[in-house]
């Protein structure tokens, strides 16, 4: 059995993945709009508790490292939607001023410190960020997300390897989606879990279920914590399923049809709904949804009045002082 | 010869080569199962055709991928490895520099390894770390080939040479190209040589070199300059290493005036090899200043605007080429 | 002022970051304790000095120094890591170009990254696994700034500016100057700005742009010259992003003829970059053709007399000038 | 307690193990000697045992791949002392006419297939070789040499997962010598064997004493004949330690005086020789150990008598036809 949350907490929880999911929904509308949204599109349909239960789990002075699939990291974390979704559409109010667009999202005030989209990167940059949390005897941590496929990268061996020798405080967590692309759980990784190779870095490496958000919240707290008070770095695997296609292009032609319906099943949102409901929590789930899609039209208004930055705009950014006009 | 597209042509080279020869095998994320469907892409529907121990999608694991080249290439197979974008060659790049490259050299001749390496290249508004034109690092590093296709008939001769040569070879396929052009693409096995460029137009008053996509903004540039009456000579290098320089050079000679082109940023690019050996080699021969058309030093940006702002266009070609001549 | 060796001043350039600045920490792979007791190299004894927090022994993992740092430096620090030899920079080559290079850029602005990457080059005989110079790489990165010390006053005020400064800064020091080249350096925070040229030796004939050790080898050059009445100005480029492009061009312009010489392969090398920009923009200005003085394309070989005939030589460089000047 | 092994299989191994150590006392002294030996020399005292133990166990289809301490397992091979040591010294009649020196030995001919001096890249090496034997359907596996060093390395992971993801024939031997440079093993993995980590690629991670030749010996035996019957890969640590410098010229300054006389109480062919010895196996070591100084006089005679190679042939062995010169 659970603990019982406190009831904000867990209304909260709810309302971030209903944001979360009402915002993607939109991308993928958008998506399919010709011209609409640059680039591929990457959602987190049906990986909402990971960002919710994670992020909150965290306090203010820690620090997010993120992967191609951000969105929800960045709206738990409260970076507002309007620039958020102005950034996706590559515009001059974005976020990144149109630099980033949906893959590379940065929003240091938030602390959701970088974002890198080359698979395994984040741990490496999480690890960096961690040993300045560490150097500084800041009572803070790191939470790096990526996922199943990038655990075969060697980088984020590297990351974990070095954070575990030097005790930086780091919550790995690995959404395990059960998909790389087209590619299954079983053409990258030997093991069922990931998080069994914890071990070989002497730190804990704890599986829960990822549609389940107060699990989530619960695990990630409790590692945080760890990582916070000089115990070292933790792994925490989500196990959760990836509802659209790898990009919104993707028709998941190879994805077997059975599978999916049965995680359909287990929508994250509509299992904690339940919860709250049987829990007498939640009076109106209409209100909350109704409050998310408001949030989302807004921010695509916002993102549609705004231009996009001018091209010769591309020259800046790149250095402090652009080079040839050092102080 | 029947028409094909550019990605097409590329999957009829892999497909004869597979046929031809039990050793070659691809290897690479997702070139099996993809999340793509595209008759275009020059791995489709090789998975369902060769089965999985001929064509072999990957974990999402770039050092192994090329590891497993170089291993398997130094036992005799003839690997064909797929890095996904040109970014992520950084993370193969131990293996294709310090072994592909130089293992045969430390082994005194021994041993040889015969890959090749596909890397996808182009802009597709995903930004600098899916987009980076890094061709001139490959050219820099004795022990690579490097070859660069801008057409479906080369792209396929370019890939069947590469294929059986005795030595690593990279090559170059912007992914933009895969569906965008289509052209005349001869039956069988053809190939193009290594180390043979093409002249794509002949002209008398000014030599382009280029090589890729940017041979077709070129050509545009030289249709327009035509209707002015100005005669612009593009080759299109095909090969970087190695690189057919008396052709560049004889052009140069008879034009008397030399221009580069690429999608590189310009510092250090390949551009500047162009020009440095156009430079020593035709001093006083040369009407006007070489000249490089290339991107400007800044990471490919991602916003469209900004995106297009990078590329260089068939107007600044020509702009540039009047300016040679004399004519802006 | 006081005499002291290439890897001193480099260490006194440490030693002061670290005493000026409490977000200065080093790490790297034997940079504290390690298998070479020797005075001249750039951390000795900085781990017992500064202790393990500030000066740190890392685990053979090149990829995660490289993100040790850039994570750091966004958070604020200003790391200073050391990348063992030259060709094991491929391995953090992700994190140099992809990361520390471009995410700046990407977040448009939001975020920076005053990070210090030294690479130690130069041969020793180990050969090409150990040995590589890979500077026209680093060059034609946008997002980075690449310094190339030839001596030791150079070497602390580059090594300090690179610290300080906000951007990613590599800087590469050639090892076997540790110790032999040993000269006067100043006192205390005196730095040598980024982007600004040396004229290490006037002269009125030609003009040669060097960087780092093979300075040397030019003024060696120089003086043989010299006594056959020939001239030769002998330019420090101290960095190569950003350029000092000024200073090359108008010394170019004085003396009418231009030779570049580097350590690195011809291919590509940065001495292509050197002799593109000369002819572009001093055409017609130049009496003789551009040149270039560098090492065969050829991997850096292990056997002593192969890596003596790797190495360009104050001969081959006093030849060619010889012959630019219509003295040969 | 382990089985008997046969005779002469025990006096080779005794003799393999007296060669390399011969040969390594003798690169030792020449290093010394000024201008005798390009670069830096890495011998493999006190690790003789490993060399001989795992070569022993392979069959002649079995393919080596070894790193930079790589000078027993090219002797335990039977590649010739005379071009090995002339190689070392860069002469033109070494095994790879001077292009290799100590660092990068490659003996094709006795399946010796390749040596990198990158730290961790051995391993992906290894898996391609391995890969290769799997797709011709090959009874035979490839032996891998690296340190507990470059277990740190994200290459050793990857190589690791994706020989077990895909069942190749590799053994991954780790000679965990105590060190990396002048690195302890705590300063660079969190744990205290690295073989715990095999489990998380799904594969047999074995320790053994890699004093004990025999020991080494048979755990090899045993994994390579898993390896070579589609069973996947498995690792094999082996204890030991380094008992010379990292190279020559270091002289160990870091190193505990105590602990490297304990360790020199466990010499490897001091251990054997004593089992042998109780077991009546072995005659005499004196002739043993006279036949490898023989036979490394001849090799030394024969370096010395080699002239280096021509300059000019720097220019050659690129490619397999020179650029320019293509058929
Ligand atoms: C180094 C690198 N290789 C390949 C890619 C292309 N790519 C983008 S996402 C992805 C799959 C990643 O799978 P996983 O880590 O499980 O994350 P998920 O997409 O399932 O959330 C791949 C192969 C990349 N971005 N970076
Ligand atoms: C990628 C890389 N980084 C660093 C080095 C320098 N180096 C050579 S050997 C070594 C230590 C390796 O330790 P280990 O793997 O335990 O092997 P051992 O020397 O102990 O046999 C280092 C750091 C290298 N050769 N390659
Ligand atoms: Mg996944
Ligand atoms: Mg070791």
């Amino acid at each position: 059995m659970q603990p019982q949350l406190d009831r904000n907490l867990r209304l909260t929880l709810l309302s971030n993945m209903v944001l979360i999911r009402a915002f993607e929904d939109r991308i993928s509308e958008l998506a399919r709009e010709q011209g609409r949204l640059p680039g591929m599109q990457i959602t987190c349909h049906g990986q909402e508790a990971i960002a919710a239960g994670v992020v909150r789990a965290m306090i203010r002075e820690d620090v997010i490292v993120t992967n191609h699939r951000s969105h929800g990291h960045m709206l738990a974390r409260g970076v507002d939607p309007n620039t958020l979704m102005a950034e996706i559409m590559g515009k001059r109010d974005g976020l990144n001023r149109g630099k980033s667009g949906t893959l590379h999202l940065a929003d240091p005030a938030r602390n959701v410190l970088m974002t890198s989209t080359v698979v395994g990167a984040a741990p490496l940059l999480a690890m960096g960020a961690a040993f300045a949390q560490h150097y500084r005897n800041e009572q803070a941590a790191t939470s790096v997300f990526f996922g199943d496929g990038a655990a075969a990268e060697g980088s984020v061996h590297e990351a974990m390897n070095m954070a575990a020798v030097w005790k930086l405080p780091v919550l790995f967590v690995c959404e395990s989606n059960c998909w790389a692309g087209a590619q299954s759980h079983d053409e990258h990784c030997p093991i069922k879990r990931v998080a069994d190779r914890a071990p070989g870095y002497d730190m804990p490496g704890v599986v829960v279920d990822g549609n389940d958000v107060e699990a989530v919240y619960i695990a990630a707290k409790r590692l945080l914590e760890q990582c916070r008070t000089g115990r070292g770095p933790a792994f925490l695997e989500c196990l959760t399923y990836r509802m659209h296609g790898h990009g919104e292009i993707d028709e998941q032609h190879y994805v077997d049809k059975d599978e999916l319906a049965a995680w359909a099943e287990r929508d994250p949102i509509e299992l904690y709904v339940k919860v709250l409901q049987t829990d007498g929590v939640l009076d109106s789930r209409d209100a909350v949804e109704k409050q998310a899609v408001q949030t989302v039209d807004a921010a695509v208004a916002f993102a549609d009045a705004s231009p996009y930055p001018p091209p010769e705009e591309a020259l800046e950014h790149i250095y402090v002082h652009p080079i040839g006009q050092e102080g | 010869m029947t028409v094909k597209s550019f990605g097409q042509a590329v999957a009829e080279g892999l497909t004869l080569a597979l046929e031809m020869d039990e050793g070659v095998f691809l290897a690479g994320e997702g070139i099996g199962t993809s999340i793509h469907v595209n008759p275009h892409l020059p791995t489709y529907q090789l998975l369902e055709r060769f089965g999985s121990r001929r064509v072999r999608d990957t974990p999402v694991s770039e050092a192994a991928i090329a590891g497993l080249a170089v291993g398997a290439s130094c036992m005799g197979l003839r690997p064909v490895v797929e890095i996904m974008y040109f970014p992520f060659f950084t993370l193969a790049s131990d293996m294709i520099i310090n072994h592909a490259a130089k293992l045969r050299y430390l082994s005194g001749g021994l041993s040889s390894f015969p890959l090749t390496v596909r890397i996808k290249s182009g802009m597709f508004a995903a930004g600098c770390q899916h987009s980076h034109y890094l061709e001139a690092w490959l050219a820099h590093v004795p022990g690579l080939k490097v070859v660069y296709p801008s057409n479906p008939a080369d792209a396929k001769g370019l890939i069947l040479s590469a294929v059986f040569d005795p030595d690593p070879v990279v090559i170059i396929e912007e992914m933009p190209l895969y569906w965008s052009i289509h052209d005349e693409v001869p039956e069988g096995d053809v190939r193009v040589a290594l180390g043979k460029a093409r002249v794509a137009r002949e002209g008398q008053d000014a030599t382009l070199a280029a090589y890729g996509g940017v041979v077709h903004v070129a050509l545009k540039a030289a249709e327009t300059l035509a209707k002015e009456g100005i005669s612009l000579e593009v080759i299109d290098l095909r090969s970087l290493v190695p690189l057919d320089t008396a052709s560049v050079l004889d052009s140069v000679r008879k034009t008397g005036r030399f221009v580069t082109l690429h999608d590189a940023t310009r510092f250090c690019g390949f551009g500047a090899e162009l020009v440095a050996m156009v430079a020593e080699q035709c001093h006083g021969e040369l009407k006007a200043p070489p000249r490089r058309v290339a991107a400007p030093d800044i990471p490919v940006p991602f916003t469209p605007p900004q995106e297009e702002f990078y590329r260089p266009s068939a107007d600044t070609v020509a702009d540039t080429v009047r300016k040679l001549v004399g004519r802006s």
